[in-house]
């Protein structure tokens, strides 16, 4: 699955994404998955959302391998 | 009823009247959001921002369709401006067309409100002067 | 601290920005108040307003510095269209520019409810289609 | 004094003003002499209220001959 960083998110990544093959998993699965590959974003987990293509989802959540999935940083337009 | 909700990278340019039925329409509500020369305590010349392209469109356009019904306003336009916004240039542009003022006033508080929790937007950084 | 008040019998032509400095103003929220084309129930091509001039003025004058005051608003300016206003145009338009957002849409509001109370303006006729 | 008529109480009084000398009165004096002059006008007197030289007033304010006095029914700008 494709998995995109946004706003300050892509300056502790330095990636603006990242491909994983992960088969269906749940959202602890992923983000244990993330934070191994990116030990320096767990500070920010509980702030973070996560969504599905391009859908807010919640926890309960399933992914699979074709899922575009976003981590999407508290949001400051306008 | 008509929602228009886009990005653009470049000067925000508005229509400049509902386009709509003069039967209908009593208010013409506007809100320009400037990018201001100081962020934070120090001044600026510019501040970037980013989007996730595709959702934050379905998010603007999901949450002034749903204001408008609530509201029962006739027509909004929303036009969120993203890379480099000089300072005094518009970020965001809303305009609300309803029968009465009550109606849009209220639209376009809730919707600036909405903005800033849910559409995924970021001022990424901004630019010394 | 700039307030600009007046009535005009030709159609409404705003400012199109604040002539103010960029370093402050986050928020420019406009308002135009469209002549609907049903009054009580029926069709009208044109509402014809009368205003007492002179008082008028001040009291758009006084209405609007005094809220520019109450809610640190950096600048406003109000124009109410008086004679014959055809339907689809504007009676009224009131601007205000302001570091954020919610001081402006407060003053907005709050202006218009004070309009409705004390400046004397009156719609004089509607004229039937 | 000059008295000035808006809105619709012109429609009543046919006329936009009127010139009145009174001498120095109180707003019971004077309301007294425009309705002897445009019973009409009594049914909205209550509606009505006045300004002097182009400022509102309350009901204790005195009038002289050189002031411009208005009638200012409910107003319905915007």
């Amino acid at each position: 699955m494709r998995i995109l960083f946004f706003g300050h998110l892509q300056d502790i990544t330095l990636q603006a994404e990242l491909v994983l093959m992960l088969g269906e998993s749940g959202s602890d699965e992923l983000w244990n998955k993330i934070i191994a590959l990116h030990p320096g974003l767990a500070p920010f987990r509980s702030a973070i959302r996560l969504a599905r293509n391009q859908e807010y989802v919640g926890s309960d959540a399933r992914f699979i391998d074709t899922d575009e999935v976003a981590l999407i940083p508290p949001v400051s337009g306008g | 009823m008509k929602v228009d909700a886009r990005l653009t990278d470049l000067p925000i340019v508005s229509d400049t009247h509902p386009a709509l039925s003069p039967y209908e329409v009593g208010a013409w509500t506007e809100f320009r959001g400037l990018v201001r020369a100081e962020e934070n305590g120090r001044l600026i010349r510019a501040l970037e921002y980013q989007a996730y392209p595709g959702m934050a469109e379905r998010e603007l356009q999901r949450l002034l369709g749903a204001l408008l019904r609530k509201h029962a306003c006739l027509a909004a336009q929303v036009i969120h401006r993203i890379g480099v916004v000089p300072v005094g240039e518009a970020a965001i542009y809303v305009g609300v067309a309803s029968r009465h003022r009550k109606e849009g006033f209220a639209l376009l508080s809730e919707f600036m409100d909405g903005l800033k929790k849910d559409v995924p937007i970021w001022k990424r950084q901004a630019l010394s002067q």
